[in-house]
């Protein structure tokens, strides 16, 4: 799909990502894209398709199943000059490459004094769509934590594009997470190249009453409990974090010093994760606020619908949450 | 079911392509990792295995579910989510697992479940009790690490384990060649000094004959060994993975279907008549629709099992 | 060392490891404890040291450098019945067992409706020491956040001790924490067999004015702080958590409670830390309180003794801390 | 250093043999890693490279960083803490690194270095420059899934990788042949047809053949090649680490020293006079007291550098 609407156009999500990956292989004679079935296949969610028959089996490369070795050798062509997107197809597997990438590419720069680089970005598609225990974790917590490595997470087709744009261009290892259920949406996207820069969260919906801060699809369950909330008349801001690591501190503040009321909404563990550290660096520069985390519940993600429903964070819930803390006390 | 007789290896296949026959066309549970194909590696391999040995394998783990005697009923009842599968229908597809069956179960993970096989086959020598551990798994798990990490320890501590490479020569839409270096992926043993085989994997015959003469091997306490079976996988990747195979390519693998293999062999060998033939295409038609009626009469679990049994 | 003092004898940390792992070893057959070099050489620490000579080579078993393999095994061991603890040296390395630790151990009990239980140990060493980037790190917040696992992290001989016995009587896989500084540490040990219950924080020094929350070797960082503290008459309460998962709130809302004030004081990165996880819930459940948060600065931590100093936190930057918080608005 | 005579390889290992005799003897370091007996491997492997190929390593990289050319002087100042480093003192014992005299540099995570090798020669094979790069690793590392891995896709994709096992026979404590499965460890190379070789790694210029003969391979674009030097570690793991070994043992490895091995052989040969040899000596010793008074005067990082170039 690609309607042309003036100078944008409406695009998959799939599509926004495609582009700006194959924008950055023109622009980068060197660059290389690997995974599992990124060639002729087109990715899992066909968002690398027609690169490889446009940029050919040595830019465009298949890898087996080896996800260490795919992000090491991501990193080590990074670190000798040649720009690398290493495609790892869900959260879980990148368990299986955390030494390469935080062992050494998050350390690389600091521990050579300077001396290396590391112009990578791994691609990761987390969250849950009935996929089961090890198919649905969301991680961005463990990764943003790390020194080293900056995080991003769109939660739409413009951001997809934009942050994959900017990804491609830092001299830092960059961890790019999508959604499995993003990759069904679509929405408009200009047809000039353009960058998002990290460390700026959006706005997706102005409110008076309460903040909600969330990434990635959380926004849209965030964006249907404001729909649910506005029936009642409470007004709720929401906040899309786009980058996790760096994080936009002042966009949020200045939203929850307006409404008072904090809620974290993400879909990964709520223990030490997104919300809690964005909770704790709120109250430090605004003082007390009302505040709710919300994620999934402490349980692995079962592939079972009944059970994938109960152990994530939907619209009513996050309306609930939202209802409890703006009602507190009154 | 050791050392079984042709009709029963005949019947496990058949059961297997008729209920993923049925599951294939129900689109309400998911995707499905479909064995179709694949059913003789499996059933060859079970035939092998004593009731107390554990099988474990990747997530296309139907066929092996079944061979290994779960129930038709239980496991379609797991695949479609529901409460009287094995795990309750918190597991569901990818993620079969009946232990007591001596299936210790199915992992989604590629190459995932290796080591903890060599785990299983490790508690297995500590108690002596004389049973082995089999781990089936794709080509695909042959590019992982893991695999290189469990040969050497298996070796080096002798562990009662059998390991079972059911390369269907494709991994989603990579072909093994574009994946994997070696000639014979079985090849991968011998520097660890592990005995290993390369067979047809379409012939249930001959991958029992292999899986028995290497699971004694491993029984006897010579250490573990590596059966490679070669075969085909007649639909794409999963149920809701797109296909990339030309027509030309799945036509002749459907020629080698070992279902048909087998029954031919049986027909011409007059070990089996048309008419026996039939009646028991008949009595795994009937089995397959008891097992869907007490799959679908099974309750869905209720939500707060979301946290239950956790650690 | 042994020394007895009536019926306990001082005794050093990893004695007590050694002691608690080899009673469990008698009372159980068929429990093995595996790692590199724990064999004839007794473990980097010497903390299995004579386990080898008493149980054997199939019960104590050298491996080789494999950590994903090493755990996966232990993993299997322990699923099909027979108890396993495995040694990985620092938690680094965790990073490369972590597939078969959270994809596999962490939710096999859920994904097999209780059909499949894991009575694993994994025992890693954390914290820095002059040994570099890559070995050094801290990463219990990682694993705090995972459904299905338990965290213990001892700070002293006799907890070291009571700790490792119940996490070899856990049915569900435990992640022993130790600390490189704590080896060089003894302490007095009751003769007898017990154990120290997961879930319980305990008091290390009561106090009035501030509340100190922190977790194995930065306990002693702590009660230094408070040695510096209480020159200005400021009386603080150190809690030393022990147990990360489960987390004891209650103890911890009971010191806070009375003294208004939270530190939370670790040795891994602030960003979605233990000490971000205990200020939100802290508060969710007692309303405003004052906190700081205090953790190794966010980069690498090098081998330089200068800039590894400079890196973690230490008792004058806790005083420090505790000083503001405590004279804030007076 | 390719093709560097008999005597520049004597003084690349009588210089990292004086250098880390001086490190042994200072405590306030913190502990080192001694390549001590082991300096022909990493020499005669260096004396096959070109000046823009790269060397990556094990945490035991001092001969290694030596006889890449860096200045003895900036490694004694990194080893010891100092800002005249080439890691400015950051990266410390373990971590040596100066990529531009191609020394990728040492990682002090065993096999940690082997996938980032491998992307260091997927990053020269893209831009066609003809360069290789050697990934040193020691035994323990085989055991690594990491190798497995790096092995199969350097082999499907050619790339030029030279893989030299430094075969101390130990890791830390554990024997070689308790950890491994394998006959020799060069046999792993064998089922992704990766040529292989095992040498005599106390001879360095046995170890200089073998290294040119595949590194020339390599060059050529025939893929990777893996040599496993057998050599022998003088000293403990690590100054700080308990020796393990009887001392019978440790005497008969310095039998094998590769040092006194090439100096008789230079000598007999009629190559080298003992005043020459003495002459030598005097000067490796005069650069090592050079490198340590340019280390010593070297100051150590400020605090606040604990917090730059990070990421
Ligand atoms: C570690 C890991 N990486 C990637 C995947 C995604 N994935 C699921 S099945 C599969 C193909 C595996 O191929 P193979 O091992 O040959 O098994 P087959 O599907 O052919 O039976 C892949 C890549 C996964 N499940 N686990
Ligand atoms: C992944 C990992 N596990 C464990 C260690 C601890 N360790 C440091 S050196 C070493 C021995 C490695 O032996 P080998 O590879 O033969 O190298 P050698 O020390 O003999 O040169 C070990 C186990 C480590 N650094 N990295
Ligand atoms: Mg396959
Ligand atoms: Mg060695």
């Amino acid at each position: 799909m690609s309607v042309e609407v003036g100078n944008t156009s409406r695009v998959f999500f799939r599509e926004a990502i495609c582009r700006a990956v194959g924008e950055t292989l023109d622009a980068e004679p060197n660059a290389i894209l690997m995974g599992q079935d990124v060639g002729a296949f087109g990715g899992s969610y066909k968002e690398f398709y027609g690169l490889f028959e446009r940029f050919g089996p040595a830019r465009v490369r298949d890898t087996p199943v080896a996800e260490s070795a795919m992000v090491g050798l991501g990193v080590g062509a990074a670190a000798a000059g040649v720009r690398t997107l290493v495609s790892i197809t869900y959260m879980d597997f990148v368990l299986l490459a955390l030494d390469p990438l935080v062992n050494y590419a998050a350390k690389a720069r600091f521990k050579t004094g300077g001396q290396i680089r590391v112009p990578m970005v791994v691609k990761v598609t987390a969250g849950a769509k009935g996929q089961g225990v090890a198919h649905s974790q969301s991680l961005e917590s463990w990764l943003m934590s790390v020194p080293g490595l900056q995080v991003v997470a769109p939660s739409n087709v413009a951001d997809a594009y934009g942050l994959m744009r900017s990804a491609l261009q830092a001299d830092g290892p960059v961890v790019y997470v999508d959604h499995k259920r993003l990759f069904p949406t679509s929405g408009l996207l200009s047809t000039l190249p353009h960058e998002v820069p990290f460390g700026l969260a959006v706005v997706s919906r102005p409110g008076r009453n309460a903040t909600i801060v969330t990434h990635s699809y959380m926004v849209s369950v965030a964006l249907a409990a404001c729909e649910q909330l506005a029936v009642d008349g409470i007004d709720c801001e929401v906040i899309d974090l786009r980058s996790l690591a760096p994080l936009d501190l002042d966009t949020i503040c200045t939203s929850v010093s307006k409404t008072g009321v904090l809620v974290t909404l993400e879909e990964g563990q709520v223990v030490c994760g997104v919300g809690a550290e964005i909770a704790c660096r709120v109250q430090a520069r605004l003082g007390p606020v009302k505040v709710s985390r919300l994620g999934a519940v402490p349980a692995p993600v079962s592939s079972n619908p009944v059970l994938e429903a109960a152990s994530l964070p939907d619209a009513a819930r996050v309306a609930d949450a939202v209802r409890h803390l703006t009602t507190e006390g009154k | 079911m050791i050392a079984s007789n042709d009709t029963d290896a005949l019947t496990a296949m058949l059961l297997a392509r008729g209920l993923e026959a049925v599951l294939s066309r129900r689109a309400d549970c998911g995707f499905q990792l479909l064995s179709g194909g694949q059913e003789a590696v499996a059933v060859g391999v079970a035939c092998a295995l004593l009731p107390k040995d554990q099988l474990l394998c990747s997530g296309r783990s139907i066929a092996p579910a079944l061979a290994r005697g779960l129930d038709p009923g239980s496991v379609m009842a797991e695949l479609i989510g529901r409460s009287s599968g094995p795990c309750l229908g918190r597991g569901g597809r990818g993620h079969l697992s009946q232990p007591s069956s001596g299936f210790f179960g199915a992992h989604a993970v590629v190459a995932g479940n290796l080591s903890i096989a060599a785990g299983v086959a490790l508690a297995m020598q500590a108690r002596g009790d004389g049973n082995i551990a089999v781990c089936l798994f794709g080509d695909g798990a042959c590019g992982a690490g893991a695999l290189h990490e469990t040969m050497n320890i298996a070796a080096l501590w002798r562990l009662p384990l059998l390991l079972v490479c059911d390369n269907n020569l494709y991994s989603v839409s990579t072909p093994r060649a574009a994946a994997l270096a070696p000639q014979r992926l079985s090849d991968l043993a011998a520097p660890f000094a592990i005995e290993a085989r390369t067979v047809d994997g379409m012939d249930v015959r001959v991958v029992r004959a292999a899986a028995l003469e290497l699971a004694t091997r491993v029984r006897r306490g010579a250490g573990p060994a590596f059966l490679e079976c070669i075969s085909r996988r007649f639909a794409s990747h999963s149920t809701s993975a797109r296909e990339t195979r030309q027509p030309q390519e799945l036509a002749a693998d459907r020629e080698l279907d070992p279902i048909t293999r087998l029954e031919n062999a049986l027909l011409s060998e007059g070990a089996l008549s048309a008419h026996a033939a039939q009646a028991l295409r008949e009595q795994v038609r009937a089995r397959v629709k008891a097992a869907c009626a007490f799959a679908e009469a099974s309750p869905l679990p209720v939500p707060h099992e979301a946290f239950a049994d956790v650690g």
